[in-house]
């Protein structure tokens, strides 16, 4: 176990490199799971990288806020923004692993998120209107319930990968994988569980739907009603970086494939082909998340504890399985 | 002689019982009254024979007094007391039927006599003690009782007293009298109670007018 | 006719502490006569209040002499202190004193609400005069016999000092009260008859030392334990009528509450110590015949039901006396399970909580007389917001409360820890378990009705009492002319011994109790957790 | 390095500081001066409780008073002792009364005047002193008395505003409450001393592994409901949401913050100290403690998060982290009785630091609250909105205290959920299956609870300081006065510097309750402000789970700095912000009854857990003609949660008891007759004892 101090310059450099990229990547992935759904609904859809033109389109823009909000406000999305960027920090990506690992696991990240959901729901109160709050009461409810969920996922990723250390957990998985390990049995239930979490918490469909704004169906976005311009730009990519750390996290815990692990070495070679695999991996995964969008409904919203009550169920299950077949 | 005496003995506890059965049969004041005066005779009487037979000159003292507190004083305050008094005197419907006031009262007597057997089990008592405790445990038991089962409060204060008496005799036949001053103490204390109980009765009729106790039952928990 | 030879005799015969046992009993007579001649008010207040000082002061010296010489006797064997007799003797001087104090405001108060004319109020000074005598004859009194009169004494001058107002519900109290305890106390005489034949029985010669409680002890072992048996059982149940233990209790609540407050306070602190003195009296002896364990699981259980039947009574209690009075029952109960569970601890306890429990009683009944009398009612549910009309009274209520359910700093939460753990020592799970939770009833019960008359507003409750015409101006003016400063003083005195007995027990009362534990066979040592208390 | 006796003399200094305070209350009437003179004191005696506090755990020495006024029998002598776990729970006590009593200040100036501040200065600190001497006794007689003393004093504080009628209800149901869990304190003390004769705590520790098992279970199991009832753990908590918010604000923090922190006191000391879990048969102390906890938590946050009165929801999110305090603590003792040694080091450090952080922000989160009532005369969340703007201190140190108690990096309350977490992570080193299960669904139910915290704290925040304000009380509403800001602001620093440097307080923990002394399994010794914290295998050595909550907050500041920086560059001209009215659909002016209120806010969660809410709505709708149902004149809803321990238990409980008594104390009838019948019954009835004990 190392001191982040401890870490080389080197190292940490490359670390900030694969974050960068990651942030980076946020729009486009956003913008492939927009085409995806738009070819699946036989529509043509905006080109993949619409997002980042959209981004810089508000950066430009003067912004309105309301007479009734603080500086609560107006700090949010600043707040959104750090948090999810640090959580990214943390997140192997690219590589199997972030030089800063020791400093923060996957309680960290998920703290963040927490922190930045926080800040959104406030936000959302702060403006005095009614979208704000009926969006914050209800993202009350679902975050809520996806606690525990998220938390017992975490738990059997933990148990069969060894601890919360992110790396750890990733150059593990990619060692199973590398011993011919397809996937063990409690993971099974794990990948489920954390598929529905990702949903709900990257406010997808059946539990929000990020294409609308109409109050019946909105959660997240009626929070954001109010933001315009810069502030509105932030607070979409840190929506963005928030996507594409779970896709991350996804692909390196459950789908370690064509990943490098510790036994090959970090060589220019090896660490090109697994970045490239990651690439690949999340712009599949987006796909299939799109994908599976078109495929449901929006579900009404005292539904929802149902499907996370699935989600519960089955990492539930993956503890079991973990402790039986050890 | 020893006939004579055992005669006697038994006579006089049967004299005894009988008194008190008529405080229990009667249902006016004054015949409990007698029935108390002429108990109390009978008790002067055996207190005298046991002083007799025992020859301890207290004794005679205890018989002395007793005539002259019981069967003379009291009456005389209780006939005083009642004078003054408004609402009738008499109980006309007591808790337990006057029919079966007897039959307890004979269980009383038995029950007595069956105590005396299992206490004094292993003690040798003489032939006055013997005769004279189970009716002096049934005499108290009894009083007992008509306190228990009588709503008139003259009816209580007799019943007091008929315990009292059991007491008494119970103390000579067993003991042969405690110490004089002592007994002259109880006589005192008794003497005391009755007076205080005489104006008690008084104030009692005055504010309540009458003398059921059934009626003076303000001072309760609901 | 008793009167001169005898007291010269004992005179001559007694050593200076025995000539005091004399006048500590002629002071309150001579009290009682002057009265009886002295035609005003003042005069009686005077002699009352000196009479109560003087007994006071010799209680004092007695114990003292008791603490120096383990036993004093006069008359031979007639009359003998020792511990456990200073240890009842000591409240009864010093409640005296106190309730005498508090008698000349509080009766001085009654009289000029005409309740009492001046008649009554010089027979009230009398009757606590000889009251005050009877009850000093009780722990002084070597032999039985003359224990018992003088017990039986108490009760018909406290049915004299009920009989004072002349309402009803006084007149009702006071029957009930004469009645039932002179049937109770006949069946203690029975007992204290048997005692004598059994005793008499194993030695011929003198009679008159066989009534003697010292004589009784020493030839406690060689008694016919089925006599002792019976007996014990015939006190326990009369005694135990006078002490108020339930279900002979039924009296109390009536007395307590109907009685002028002084004397409540005297019969709930004082006069139930007397009877309980006597009963333990006997307890000891049926120990030394039968072994611990009769006489103990008897008190026990009596015990408990007083303390269950005090704890359903406290709880839906209405009126304020009331409650006091079976607070008292309660207590008298805790005492007697105390002196059931046995050992060092428990006894030490016990004797602990019978000095408490009349420090704290009488400071309630005096709190509780003088709000009634400000609120003009004795029901709980009209009188609130004392703290606001009354603060220093409100204050002294407080402690008197807190004390009573046990609560610390003050003086029963001692008495109570200790009984409370003796009761563990002695194993008996179930006894134990089923007080404690009586206790926190009663706890409940207590703090239901206090805090709600201490606290709350005390606006509409003034206006509910001086209903008639009375506004709240009328009441304050009221307030104004009627002082309570007299009153204060003896409840301050009460409420200062409830908050230092809670710290800390003086070492003569310490030894006391040691010596007492000892005349129950209990050394200091054999109680257990003696040794290794402490920290060293 | 200072000698034992300079603790000693310290620490006696230090109770008289406390006693001056009291006596001071007294002596100055009801004034400024007064004011002043009955808190300096307590601020000052805080302090160099502190100061103790830290020597005593950092030095590990032990400060010992026995017996000061000689008592006349062992039983009743007033022992008081000081070691590295009392000296812990004194620095929380210290902390929080610091913060507290210069609040106090401010605070009390609004019962200048109304009622006795005499009496208040008095009873406050009464309050602080008894429960220092609580958790300094080390005899049962002293424990008990000042542990009663410590429920006297908070009860009078609790109905201290006694004109109102609710106060003395709730008042009654604390002391009442309180007197039943102290009798079982007592009897789990006592069970110890029949098996060691007696009551010194030094011969429990000593004797206590020589004392059989099951005596030692009997007496855990009747601490645990004697200092359950305190802590307000679950279904024993009924007491507690009505006592803390009838307190005056100070003293709900102080009874929040502090003396549930004393029972969890006594419940380890009896636990750790004289339970002495070394073998597995005292496992299920720990599972018992866990799921207790768990159940605390999850029913104390469920209700925290509809109750609509600001402070009650305060008090049930206490409620929520005893919960939290006792789960660490029950994780602890399970892995001691598996003597994983490491393991039960990292949960108790878990519980001992939610202890110190639950008692850092719950405190700051009273006084907040109390600040809020002390201006707007209001706990009605309902009534309340916008303050931030009024009040924009106290909304940011609330703010603060929200975060914490949220558990979001980067404060306090993170890193110690964060152990916790981590504690149940390695449930799995334990040996057996049933345990390994029982503890993840344990985990699942705290993990539930962190998310219903988290909404909990956002609705208070947001009804309570944002939007509208929904009254005319909270537009005239005024930053609170200076001392309460400062009172507020101590705890609130002190809430962050935890948070950044946790290192400083975990090693205060480890110091106090000897850690060292154990393996090595955190790298606590390094003081750095990047120290990471490791959790350790079973036998010590650490696994790769770690964190380092100083390496996090300052790579979140250079994000910061960079994304601004990023920002700047990017957007090339200066933007504009224009401000204007919010987004009303086109509808016209919105005003402060359209927006969420408290209860709609909290509707989604009603609905989910209906179960247990048992919602019921009152609506009562006007029209403006019988015939026409369709124009609405007024509309109006009520919405009513009840309280199921309340109804399923308690009444049902009172009411069989009351019928009980009221069925016994009938036979006073007031008949003589029946009386003397009692007599004769009693008579026969000890005749027959006596013939049947022949």
């Amino acid at each position: 176990m190392v001191e982040p101090t401890a870490v080389s310059l080197q190292l940490q450099i490359i670390g900030v490199v694969q974050t960068l990229g990651l942030i980076g990547i946020a729009p486009l992935i956003t913008g492939i799971m927009r085409k995806v759904k738009a070819r699946t609904q036989k529509r043509i859809g905006a080109s993949i990288i619409q997002p980042y033109y959209d981004l810089a389109k508000l950066l430009k823009k003067d912004e309105v806020v309301s007479d009734q909000s603080s500086w609560i406000f107006r700090s949010a999305p600043w707040i959104m923004l750090i948090s999810t960027i640090t959580a990214a920090l943390f997140v192997p990506s690219f590589l199997p692993f972030s030089p800063f690992n020791a400093a923060g696991d996957i309680l960290v990240v998920i703290g963040l998120f927490a922190l930045v959901r926080f800040f959104t729901m406030l936000a959302g109160i702060d403006v005095a209107s009614a979208f704000g709050g009926l969006g914050a009461s209800r993202e009350m409810m679902i975050s809520a319930i996806v606690e525990p969920a998220l938390f017992l996922t975490i738990f059997v990723v933990s148990l069969s990968l060894g601890g919360t250390n992110l790396t750890s957990i990733a150059s593990s998985a990619a060692n199973q994988f590398a011993s011919g390990v397809i996937i063990m049995p409690s993971m099974i239930f794990a990948v489920i569980a954390f598929f529905v979490i990702m949903l709900a918490e990257t406010g997808r469909i059946p539990f929000d739907n990020p294409a609308t704004h109409l109050e019946l169906t909105m959660v997240h976005e009626a929070m954001v009603l109010e933001y315009s311009g810069k502030s509105l730009a932030m607070v979409q990519f840190s929506q963005s970086i928030k996507q594409v750390i779970l896709l991350s996290l996804f692909v390196n815990f459950f789908v370690p494939v064509g990943m490098l692990t510790p036994a090959i070495g970090l060589s220019a070679a090896s660490t090109a082909s697994t970045a490239l695999s990651f690439l690949a991996k999340a712009m599949l995964v987006s796909a299939l998340v799109a994908f599976a969008e078109t495929r449901v409904a929006k579900w009404r919203l005292f539904r929802i504890p149902d499907l996370l009550a699935v989600a519960i169920a089955s990492s539930m299950m993956g503890v079991v399985f973990f402790y039986f077949w050890r | 002689m020893i006939l004579l005496q055992i005669d006697l003995l038994t006579i006089s506890a049967a004299a005894l019982l009988i008194a008190t059965f008529a405080v229990v049969v009667r249902r006016g004041f004054l015949d409990w009254l007698s029935g108390y005066r002429y108990q109390a005779l009978v008790l002067a009487g055996v207190t005298a024979v046991i002083g007799y037979i025992t020859g301890t000159w207290e004794i005679y003292v205890a018989a002395i007094l007793t005539l002259a507190i019981k069967a003379v004083i009291i009456p005389k305050v209780l006939l005083r007391v009642t004078k003054g008094l408004s609402g009738q005197l008499s109980d006309f419907n007591p808790y337990v039927s006057v029919r079966s006031s007897i039959i307890i009262s004979a269980i009383l007597v038995i029950l007595a006599y069956a105590l005396v057997q299992e206490m004094f089990a292993n003690s040798r008592l003489d032939s006055v003690a013997r005769a004279y405790l189970p009716v002096a445990l049934s005499l108290f038991f009894i009083g007992l009782f008509v306190m228990v089962s009588r709503r008139i409060a003259l009816n209580q204060i007799i019943g007091l007293l008929i315990i009292e008496n059991g007491l008494f005799l119970f103390t000579v036949s067993l003991t042969h009298g405690l110490p004089l001053l002592i007994e002259v103490g109880i006589f005192a204390d008794i003497l005391a109670g009755i007076i205080i109980s005489g104006i008690l009765l008084s104030r009692i009729s005055q504010t309540f007018d009458s003398l059921d106790v059934g009626k003076i039952e303000q001072l309760r928990d609901d | 006719m008793v009167a001169e030879v005898p007291v010269l005799a004992g005179i001559a015969a007694s050593s200076p502490a025995g000539l005091l046992i004399i006048t500590i009993l002629l002071t309150p007579a001579a009290g009682g006569i002057l009265v009886f001649l002295s035609r005003n008010k003042r005069a009686a207040e005077l002699v009352t209040l000196v009479s109560a000082t003087l007994v006071l002061i010799q209680a004092m010296a007695l114990v003292a002499a008791v603490l120096a010489e383990k036993q004093i006797s006069a008359f031979g064997q007639l009359f003998y202190l020792d511990s456990f007799g200073a240890l009842v003797l000591l409240p009864i001087a010093g409640i005296g004193f106190v309730s005498a104090l508090y008698s000349i405001n509080y009766m001085g108060k009654q009289y000029d609400r005409n309740m009492v004319d001046a008649k009554q109020l010089q027979r009230y000074y009398q009757a606590i005069n000889i009251f005050l005598l009877t009850m000093l004859l009780v722990p002084l009194s070597n032999n039985l016999g003359i224990m018992w009169v003088a017990i039986e004494a108490t009760t018909l001058v406290s049915v004299l000092l009920i009989m004072l107002y002349t309402k009803e519900s006084a007149i009702e109290a006071s029957w009930k009260y004469l009645i039932i305890a002179t049937v109770g106390l006949s069946f203690a005489l029975f007992g204290v008859v048997f005692f004598y034949y059994a005793n008499s029985t194993v030695q011929a010669t003198n009679t008159q030392s066989a009534m003697n409680w010292t004589d009784l002890v020493a030839h406690a072992k060689i008694l016919d334990p089925n006599i002792v048996k019976v007996a014990f059982v015939f006190v326990l149940i009369g005694l135990g009528t006078k002490a108020g233990l339930a279900p002979m209790h039924s009296w109390l609540p009536d007395a307590h509450s109907e009685a002028p407050t002084p004397v409540s306070a005297l019969l709930s602190g004082v006069l139930l110590n007397c009877a309980t003195y006597g009963i333990l009296r006997y307890h000891i002896v049926a120990i030394g015949s039968l072994g611990q364990s009769f006489s103990s699981m008897l008190l026990v259980v009596l015990g408990i039901v007083s303390v269950g039947i005090a704890a359903a009574s406290i709880y839906f209690q209405k009126d304020m006396k009331r409650m006091l009075a079976y607070s008292s029952v309660e207590h008298m109960g805790i005492i007697s399970i105390a002196m059931g569970f046995g050992g060092f601890l428990a006894i030490y306890g016990a004797l602990l909580h019978i000095i408490n429990h009349s420090i704290a009683k009488p400071l309630m009944f005096f709190a509780s007389g003088t709000a009634s009398q400000r609120y003009g009612t004795k029901a709980m549910a009209n009188i609130r917001g004392i703290i606001q009309t009354m603060p220093v009274l409100g204050v002294l209520l407080l402690i008197g409360a807190f004390a009573i359910a046990g609560m610390p700093p003050f003086n029963i939460f001692v008495s109570e820890f200790l009984i409370l753990s003796s009761g563990f020592a002695s194993g008996q799970y179930l006894a134990i378990s089923i007080v404690i939770g009586l206790l926190i009833l009663v706890f409940a019960g207590f703090m239901r009705h206090i805090v709600r008359m201490v606290f709350g507003s005390p606006v509409e409750s003034l206006k509910m009492s001086y209903s008639e015409g009375g506004s709240l101006m009328e009441a304050s003016r009221l307030e104004k002319n009627q002082s309570y400063k007299l009153a204060i003083i003896p409840m301050l005195i009460l409420a200062a011994f409830v908050v230092i007995l809670g710290f800390y027990i003086p070492q003569q009362l310490h030894t006391l109790a040691v010596n007492v534990s000892e005349i129950f066979g209990q050394t200091s040592s054999s109680g257990i957790g003696q040794n290794h208390g402490g920290v060293t | 390095m200072i000698l034992a006796a300079d603790y000693s003399i310290l620490f006696q200094t230090i109770i008289l500081v406390f006693s001056s305070g009291l006596a001071n209350s007294l002596i100055f009437g009801r004034s400024t001066v007064a004011r002043i003179a009955s808190f300096a004191p307590a601020i000052a005696g805080s302090l160099l409780l502190v100061i103790f506090a830290v020597l005593v755990s950092i030095s590990g020495s032990k400060v010992q008073i026995s017996d000061p006024f000689v008592a006349t029998i062992p039983a009743l002598a007033i022992n008081l002792y000081v070691d590295g776990m009392a000296a812990f729970f004194m620095l929380i006590l210290g902390l929080v009364t610091f913060a507290v009593s210069i609040y106090s200040i401010g605070y009390s100036q609004q019962y200048s005047g109304k009622n006795s501040t005499r009496s208040f200065g008095f009873l406050f600190n009464l309050f602080v002193l008894s429960m220092l001497l609580v958790i300094a006794s080390n005899s049962i007689y002293s424990f008990l008395i000042f542990w009663e003393l410590m429920s006297l004093a908070s009860f009078f504080l609790v109905i201290y505003d006694h004109q109102k009628e609710l106060n003395i209800k709730s008042g009654l149901t604390y002391i009442v409450m309180t007197h039943i869990g102290t009798a079982f304190i007592l009897a789990s003390f006592l069970v110890f001393y029949i098996q060691t004769s007696s009551f010194s705590f030094d011969s429990f520790r000593e004797q206590a592994p020589s004392i059989p098992q099951y005596v030692r279970d009997i007496s855990f199991v009747l601490a645990f409901i004697g200092f359950g009832a305190k802590s307000g753990l679950v279904p024993l908590h009924i007491w507690l949401p009505q006592a803390h918010p009838s307190a005056p604000s100070n003293i709900s923090s102080l009874m929040s913050a502090v003396m549930i922190k004393v029972a969890i006191y006594g419940l380890v000391r009896t636990t750790l100290d004289f339970g002495a879990p070394m073998t597995p048969d005292s496992a299920w102390w720990g599972v018992l403690l866990a799921s207790g906890g768990a159940v605390s938590c999850i029913i104390g946050v469920l209700y925290a998060a509809i109750e609509k009165d600001i402070k009650k929801a305060l008090a049930y999110s206490s409620i929520e982290n005893a919960g939290i305090i006792l789960l660490g603590l029950g994780m602890s003792v399970l892995f001691q009785s598996y003597s994983l040694l490491g393991l039960a080091a990292l949960a108790l450090l878990a519980s001992m630091f939610h202890s110190l952080n639950h008692a850092l922000f719950k405190s700051l989160l009273f006084m907040g609250a109390g600040a809020v009532v002390f201006r707007t005369h209001t706990k009605k969340m309902d009534q309340l909105g916008g303050l931030i703007k009024y009040m924009p201190w106290t909304a940011l140190l609330f703010l603060i205290g929200a975060l914490s108690i949220s558990g979001l990096p980067p404060f306090n309350g993170f890193v110690s959920e964060w152990l916790v977490l981590q504690t149940l992570l390695s449930s799995y080193q334990l040996p057996n299956l049933a345990l390994q299960v029982t503890i993840s669904v344990v985990s699942v139910v705290f993990a539930l609870t962190m998310g219903l915290a988290l909404a909990t704290f956002i609705r208070i925040f947001g009804i309570t300081f944002l939007a509208r304000p929904r009254s005319e009380a909270a537009h005239q509403a005024k930053e609170a006065p200076k001392s309460m800001i400062v009172g507020m602001s101590i705890t609130a620093s002190i809430c962050v510097a935890f948070g950044i440097f946790p290192f400083i307080a975990t090693s205060l923990v480890s110091a106090s309750f000897g850690f060292d002394k154990q393996q090595h399994f955190l790298s606590l010794q390094t003081l750095s402000p990047f120290a990471v914290l490791g959790v350790p295998t079973s036998s010590g050595a650490l696994t790769s789970s770690s964190m380092s909550a100083g390496t996090v907050a300052l790579m979140m500041g250079c994000v910061g700095a960079f994304c601004a920086g990023l920002l700047f560059v990017a957007s090339g001209r200066k933007t504009a912000r224009k401000v204007y009215s919010t987004w009303d659909c086109g509808f016209g002016q919105l005003n402060e009854r359209m927006q969420y209120t408290a209860s709609s806010l909290s509707q989604p969660l009603r609905v989910v857990f209906k179960i247990l809410y048992k919602p019921h709505n009152e609506a009562e709708v006007s029209y403006f003609t019988d015939s026409n149902r369709y124009l609405k004149k007024s509309a109006k809803v009520e919405t009513h949660t009840r309280d199921v321990f309340n109804e399923g238990f308690y009444q049902p409980v009172v009411k069989a008891t009351t019928l009980v008594l009221d069925t016994v104390r009938k036979m006073q009838t007031g008949k003589i007759n029946a009386y003397l019948l009692y007599i004769m019954i009693a008579l026969v009835a000890m005749l027959v004892l006596a013939e049947v004990t022949r």
